[in-house]
């Protein structure tokens, strides 16, 4: 019988549809990792906001007492005290998605891959318009994490000179504020051959401004991060916009949890990074990914 | 000590409406005046300009010989000038004392010395006869009890010359009294007292020259002993005046068409029964605290109560005055700014609000709305410049009528009138009487509640003096004297 | 209300008037002006179909703003419209598609979850209105706290991520969003509708005269045989009926709740009440005021989408300035 | 005057009293009340640890609320507060990390920066109070202007990311969070300090006279000459400096601002206000009580990490039933 082992989960709230997958993600590992070792605890905790998560974080180790810690931290640089605060009374510390500022402080890390969030779609969407045409893009709310699928995607198009980004605006990974956008693109550009919608959430609310303003225009909407109604489209091939996706899947948070809870009561380390890769999601592989019972 | 006034051509213009045309005449050291004038004559006006509240329009003001421009009430009482305010300034939010000294709080170093105004707050409000302590929440007080406050505010502020305008229009004969020995204190110690009223009684009492207004102009300044009421109501109203009162009717002899048995507010009043007849006008007398506002809040559902409540014969729970509306029962409060008016509302939606009903079917129509106002103005003598106007924009007197209009549009088949008189001129006053004989006569009941005894005692078949909460005696018109109603109010009989 | 005011309120009927139309026009004035603003830099902004665009989506906070005015009048306030309408959102959905298994006719199912939706929104209104009146509660504390529930028992039905609306109903459902009479979108219709009941109801019945006196003075309300509880409660049951057609609207755009749906509106809706020219403290508010306070703050973020003049970090400045611009140009009721 | 009336009139007195003490106790009861249902729920909540957890971490917001408290008693309100702070701390962070360079001693860098805190709240302060006073715009607006201003600006500032305060500053800065004196955290030190004083300056000055008294009838402050414009302007100063304070506390906390920091913020200092029995009319209303109320939210989500016998889902709603709750057991002051 292994010694008790409590071992805490701090994670942004399900706000949004990727981070309800993150959660359903965790929760399934805290069962299959309770049922397999029955000296194991998992707590898991959503957070609506920076500050809370690092209330949250202190409340697990005086009140919970937990021996390790995955943490999704809502922000990097902003959870970087807190948890090198969780670090220093001794919890094994593994942080999930968004890297500390600090990386010394971390046992291990686990990570989807932002650069290749934005790289993929860029290769993909310039590929398809033959290096030549206009193009639109949706941002989220504004965070690092944004800016660096940005930045990765800029990159890309540089060496596209006769590609143009029309304009980039904040669609907020909201449905309701990426059709707004997308209205006012429709209303501004006479001539956009694809969009990238950077979200599967902002993908739907761009692909009803599209229908409604009957444009033909418009060849391809690339959306972002495999949500399963998303890969459902791609999957039956139901409408003729969405021909690609780039995985980024919330099961990170399921492996992070499982493999540090297994390392742990092994008394192993793991390995310092862990980078899940973004692969391109296409007709052909899309089954892979789709999860139906899971909420993204 | 005491300082001189002069008012020169002072006019004042609200918009293209003028209310003072070239006001000029003055005030001498020491003396008390009274100062008369119909509702919306322009007394307060003239006085919110003197005590810096408001700005003239023409003309100015000199104080010992010197003009003077007030910009706000805190100069004019650094000069000496106080004015007790016809509608109450009080913050009900605040306790007493900390009314009392609002904007002149007494300091010790950088923080308030509340012990200090404490105890200065408890002595003027002894001086004015007010039995609350300083920490009471204005908000719990009564509307007798906020003008006692009012006038104590203004004692604490050592006036050189203090204007009291319509201080007793809600007081008692007592409070009354006790105010007129702290004037005559002032009085000897040389301040200069202005005392606007329309209790003519009054003013013949305590001052010793009036100064009559009419229509914003200055008609004339005479010792008050060269007067009578008859030739200063005359004056202030410019024609003769007949009687005040009407010719009673003989009591009717209808059955009962509002019982009231053993009724209880807890806290208030207790044990109480009466009744009135259609056609009967009931009074109500008593001292400030008898209860007879909030018993009849209570009958009304406006605050808890319980007893035995007949209309017609009909036993009633009324738990709101919607219901007691629906039963012909309308009630007009005291308390004018607080519960009767909306001030910031225009006349029309004031006067049509408790029988809105009557004017939407189902579409309101303004049309017919304008109408009842004209008809009400007319048949109320409301003077105002402009039937688009905002409640607030009336004089004192004329809200009051407003007010009562308002309770009667229903066709109440009995109405409470609570101090339906406060505040209005002789003239009005007797319009009112008029009106509520021949409402009477109509065959409504009509209950009077009023600290002026002149008034039940000229008015009502039959009075009902409480004290302490409960009935001490139902008084018919053969021994009706004033002497009788405060005996049985302070129960020395 | 200082000298000065007491003043100005005095000026006669026709000075009165005018000052009233001017204030009137003051949102106008604003929305006026951002319009030519907009034209001049962008030539597409004057166009027909963005105009249709900018009232189509400004349809939901406008009828929220409708029954949102009616709660400020009198003198309360409502923080939860946008957790409501995205909980009813969810369960109009959750219904919907459920008994499209039972009941042949999507038409018959839509007509279902659109019945659902008002009936929810009017029980909403009604437990606020009880807890206001009944409870002794403050408003803020009432909505603030439905705030959070609503949306809580809304993540909790979707399990944190989005309720899809069938297909099949989708596309039957999608024309009372996406459709149009006469050129003029429905959610359009339904918004001038609407606001034209509210303006019906607010300056020409009883009940509407008696929002207004509730929120001028309780007290004296009170004293005047006006029901207040009952008012009170029909008030918040209006702005519920109002974020019930709301959310009718709103479904057939994207087929979809979820937890983000809905979020802020309620900041939008009651700026929208008081950049039309009611003060929140209540008393006395506009209809027409309200509808072109929610237009106007949906051609601001309009405008801002249609150029690229400012960095996209600093289109919410642009809108907090604009706003406090309007609010100036027509300030000075207090 | 008749004996019976002295003595009747001593009753309401008294009992007005009784009524205020049992009052001033409503969110205490509740706080008391939710801490027995805390304990029974975990055993370890009732340690001395979490407490000063807790209590520690309500210092953000218990600062911040004290400031509200005023501006609400003064019959104002302010939805910027949580914007405000976030830009603060980024252009208290930036400065920092610019002059660090030029400066030796990273003492006298934070003692900059933090001057600088204090600076920029008086000064975003006496921005809002001059729009509101001399402006005449409403505060609702006003601030709901600056809410979008202030964190559109940190978001340009930040460039969409996150500020961060150089490693070497923060290590020096961050014993201001996170140290202690006499086993009791400094933020909490400066939390007592801060509803001491506030609450000596609302009940003990004449300045808190006058916003009590603006707050309850304005004219009559106005009739008193009492400078209302003035007070409203020091009162929205006073906030923004109360925002200043919990930012300083702020920054060595997480060492980073970025465009989600101190999202919300408004809405809970303005319920810990309003749950501490605060009327949101203004007018009146206690410190204590805003520092009971600010306590009692954080012990609710302290409770709900505590615990997990709920859907993570509903941690929402169970705040805001127990928000409604508290409101509901110490409601009855209208
Ligand atoms: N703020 C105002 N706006 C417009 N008109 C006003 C305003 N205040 C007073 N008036 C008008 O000025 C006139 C004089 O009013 P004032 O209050 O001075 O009368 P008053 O002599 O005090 O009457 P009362 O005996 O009824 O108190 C009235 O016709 C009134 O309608
Ligand atoms: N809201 C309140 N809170 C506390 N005490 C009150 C309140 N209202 C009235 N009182 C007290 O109750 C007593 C009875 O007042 P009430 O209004 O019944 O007298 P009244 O006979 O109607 O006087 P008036 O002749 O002035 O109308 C008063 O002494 C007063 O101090
Ligand atoms: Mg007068
Ligand atoms: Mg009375």
């Amino acid at each position: 019988q292994a010694k008790k082992e409590v071992l805490g989960v701090s994670m942004p709230a399900a706000t949004h549809s990727f981070m309800a997958g993150a959660v359903y993600w965790a929760n399934e590992a805290k069962k299959d990792l309770e049922k397999a070792h029955p000296g194991m605890q998992v707590i898991v905790k959503t957070a609506a906001n920076a500050s809370e998560q690092a209330s949250q974080l202190q409340d697990l180790v005086t009140v919970n007492k937990i021996t390790s810690l995955v943490v999704f931290p809502f922000e990097s640089a902003a959870l970087t005290k807190p948890v090198a605060q969780v670090k220093s009374k001794g919890v094994y510390v593994t942080v999930v998605d968004r890297g500390l500022t600090d990386p010394s402080i971390q046992d291990a890390y686990v990570a989807g891959d932002n650069t290749a969030f934005g790289k993929i779609p860029a290769e993909y969407i310039a590929k398809s318009l033959n290096g030549k045409g206009n193009i639109v893009a949706l941002r989220g709310i504004p965070t690092t994490l944004d800016n660096e699928r940005m930045d990765a995607f800029n990159a890309v198009m540089k060496g596209y000179p006769d590609i143009k980004l029309l304009d980039a605006k904040h669609g907020n990974w909201n449905r309701d504020d990426a059709f707004k956008v997308m209205q006012d693109y429709l209303t501004r550009f006479k001539d956009i051959d694809a969009v990238w919608a950077a979200d599967d959430d902002m993908a739907v609310g761009v692909l009803k401004a599209i229908e409604q303003s009957k444009r033909k225009d418009i060849k391809l909407v690339f959306g972002g991060a495999g949500a399963k109604g998303a890969i459902k489209t791609l999957m039956d091939g139901s409408d003729p916009l969405i021909q690609a996706n780039v995985s980024y899947s919330p099961k990170f948070m399921y492996d992070a949890i499982k493999m540090t809870g297994e390392a742990r009561l092994k008394g192993e380390k793991l390995p310092a990074n862990n980078i899940i890769p973004s692969v391109l999601i296409t007709k052909q592989n899309a089954k892979d990914f789709y999860f139906p019972n899971s909420p993204f | 000590m005491s300082l001189t006034v002069e008012f020169r051509k002072v006019t004042k213009s609200f918009g293209p409406v003028q209310v003072l045309h070239g006001v000029s005449f003055a005030f001498e050291p020491g003396r008390t005046y009274g100062l008369l004038g119909e509702n919306g004559a322009g007394k307060s006006t003239l006085m919110k300009i003197l005590a810096g509240y408001l700005e003239p329009s023409g003309g100015e003001v000199l104080v010992d010989g010197a003009p003077r421009h007030f910009r706000n009430s805190r100069e004019a009482e650094a000069a000496g000038i106080v004015l007790i305010h016809q509608e109450f300034n009080l913050a009900e939010d605040l306790t007493i004392a900390q009314n009392i000294f609002l904007g002149h709080e007494k300091k010790r170093g950088l923080l308030l010395d509340d012990d200090t105004m404490r105890r200065e707050a408890a002595q003027v409000l002894r001086q004015v006869g007010l039995q609350a302590s300083p920490d009471t929440r204005v908000r719990q007080l009564i509307v007798a009890e906020k003008q006692l406050v009012e006038i104590a505010k203004a004692l604490a502020r050592q006036a050189r010359l203090l204007v009291m305008d319509e201080p007793t229009a809600t007081l008692t004969p007592g409070e009354t009294q006790r105010l007129f020995a702290v004037m005559a204190q002032l009085k000897a110690e040389g301040v200069t007292l202005v005392y606007i009223s329309h209790k003519l009684d009054e003013v013949e009492k305590v001052t010793d020259e009036v100064v009559v207004m009419r229509d914003g102009r200055f008609v004339t300044r005479q010792p008050t002993a060269s007067l009578t009421r008859h030739e200063m109501a005359n004056l202030m109203v410019g024609r003769e005046l007949s009687d005040l009162f009407p010719p009673k009717d003989p009591p009717p002899e209808t059955p009962p068409l509002l019982q009231v048995r053993g009724f209880r507010v807890p806290g208030w009043a207790e044990d109480v029964s009466f009744e009135v007849r259609a056609g009967e006008i009931l009074g109500f007398a008593g001292l400030v605290g008898a209860g007879r506002t909030e018993l009849f809040e209570g009958l009304l559902g406006l605050r808890p109560g319980e007893g035995e409540l007949q209309v017609d014969g009909k036993r009633l729970q009324l738990r709101n005055p919607g219901e007691a509306a629906n039963e012909g029962i309308t009630y007009l409060s005291e308390d004018r700014k607080g519960k009767g008016l909306h001030v910031d509302f225009g006349l029309r939606q004031n006067l049509t609000l408790m029988n809105l009903h009557a004017y939407a079917q189902p579409w309101l129509n303004p049309a017919r709305e304008q109408q009842a106002l004209k008809e009400a103005v007319q048949s109320f003598g409301i003077r105002t410049g402009d039937l688009e106007q905002r409640a607030s924009a009336l004089s004192g007197g004329n809200q009051q009528k407003l007010a009562l209009a308002k309770v009667l549009q229903p066709k109440p088949r009995v109405v409470v009138l609570d101090e339906p008189t406060r505040g209005v001129d002789v003239g009005a006053k007797r319009d009112i009487y008029f009106l509520v004989q021949r409402l009477a006569r109509e065959g409504q009941a009509v209950i009077v509640i009023s600290s002026e005894l002149v008034e039940l005692i000229g008015l009502c078949h039959r009075v009902a003096v409480m004290r302490a909460g409960r009935l001490a005696a139902t008084l018919d018109q053969a021994g009706l004297t004033e002497e009788d109603l405060i005996a049985h109010a302070t129960g020395t009989r | 209300m200082p000298p000065e005011l007491v003043e100005r309120q005095a000026r006669p009927a026709r000075a009165a008037a005018l000052w009233g139309k001017l204030h009137g026009f003051g949102p106008i004035a604003g929305l006026v002006l951002l319009c030519i603003a907009g034209t001049l830099l962008n030539g597409d902004f004057a166009t027909v179909g963005n105009a249709m665009n900018v009232l189509q989506r400004t349809a939901f906070i406008g009828i929220i703003a409708v029954g949102m005015c009616f709660v400020i009048i009198s003198g309360g306030i409502d923080l939860s419209v946008g957790s409501m309408a995205a909980l009813i959102a969810g369960c109009m959905i959750l219904v919907m598609n459920k008994v499209a298994g039972s009941i042949g006719s999507p038409v018959a199912v839509i007509a279902i979850g659109m019945l659902l939706a008002l009936l929810l929104g009017a029980l909403f209104g009604l437990a606020h209105g009880l807890l206001i009146t009944k409870g002794r509660i403050e408003p803020f504390i009432v909505t603030l706290g439905t705030l959070g529930i609503f949306r809580a028992y809304l993540t909790y039905f979707a399990d944190g991520g989005a309720i899809t609306l069938d297909n099949a109903l989708a596309d039957v459902y999608s024309p009372v969003y996406y459709g149009s009479l006469l050129g003029i979108p429905f959610p359009v219709w339904v918004l001038v509708l609407v606001a034209l009941l509210g303006a019906l109801v607010l300056n020409r019945t009883a009940y509407g005269r008696y929002v207004q006196a509730i929120g001028s003075n309780e007290q004296v309300a009170r004293y005047a045989a006006v029901a207040v509880d009952r008012v009170k409660i029909m008030t918040y049951m209006l702005l519920g009926l109002c974020v019930g057609v709301a959310t009718v609207l709103y479904v057939p755009r994207l087929g979809s709740a979820s937890p983000t749906t809905g979020i802020l509106w309620e900041l939008e809706a009651i700026a929208a009440v008081i950049v039309g020219g009611t003060a929140l403290k209540g008393g006395a508010g506009s209809i027409t005021g309200t509808v072109v306070g929610a237009v106007l703050l949906s051609v601001i973020s309009n405008i801002l989408n249609l150029t690229s003049i400012i960095s996209v970090y600093l289109n919410a400045a642009v809108q907090g300035f604009v706003i406090i611009i309007v609010a100036f140009l027509q300030r000075g009721r207090r």
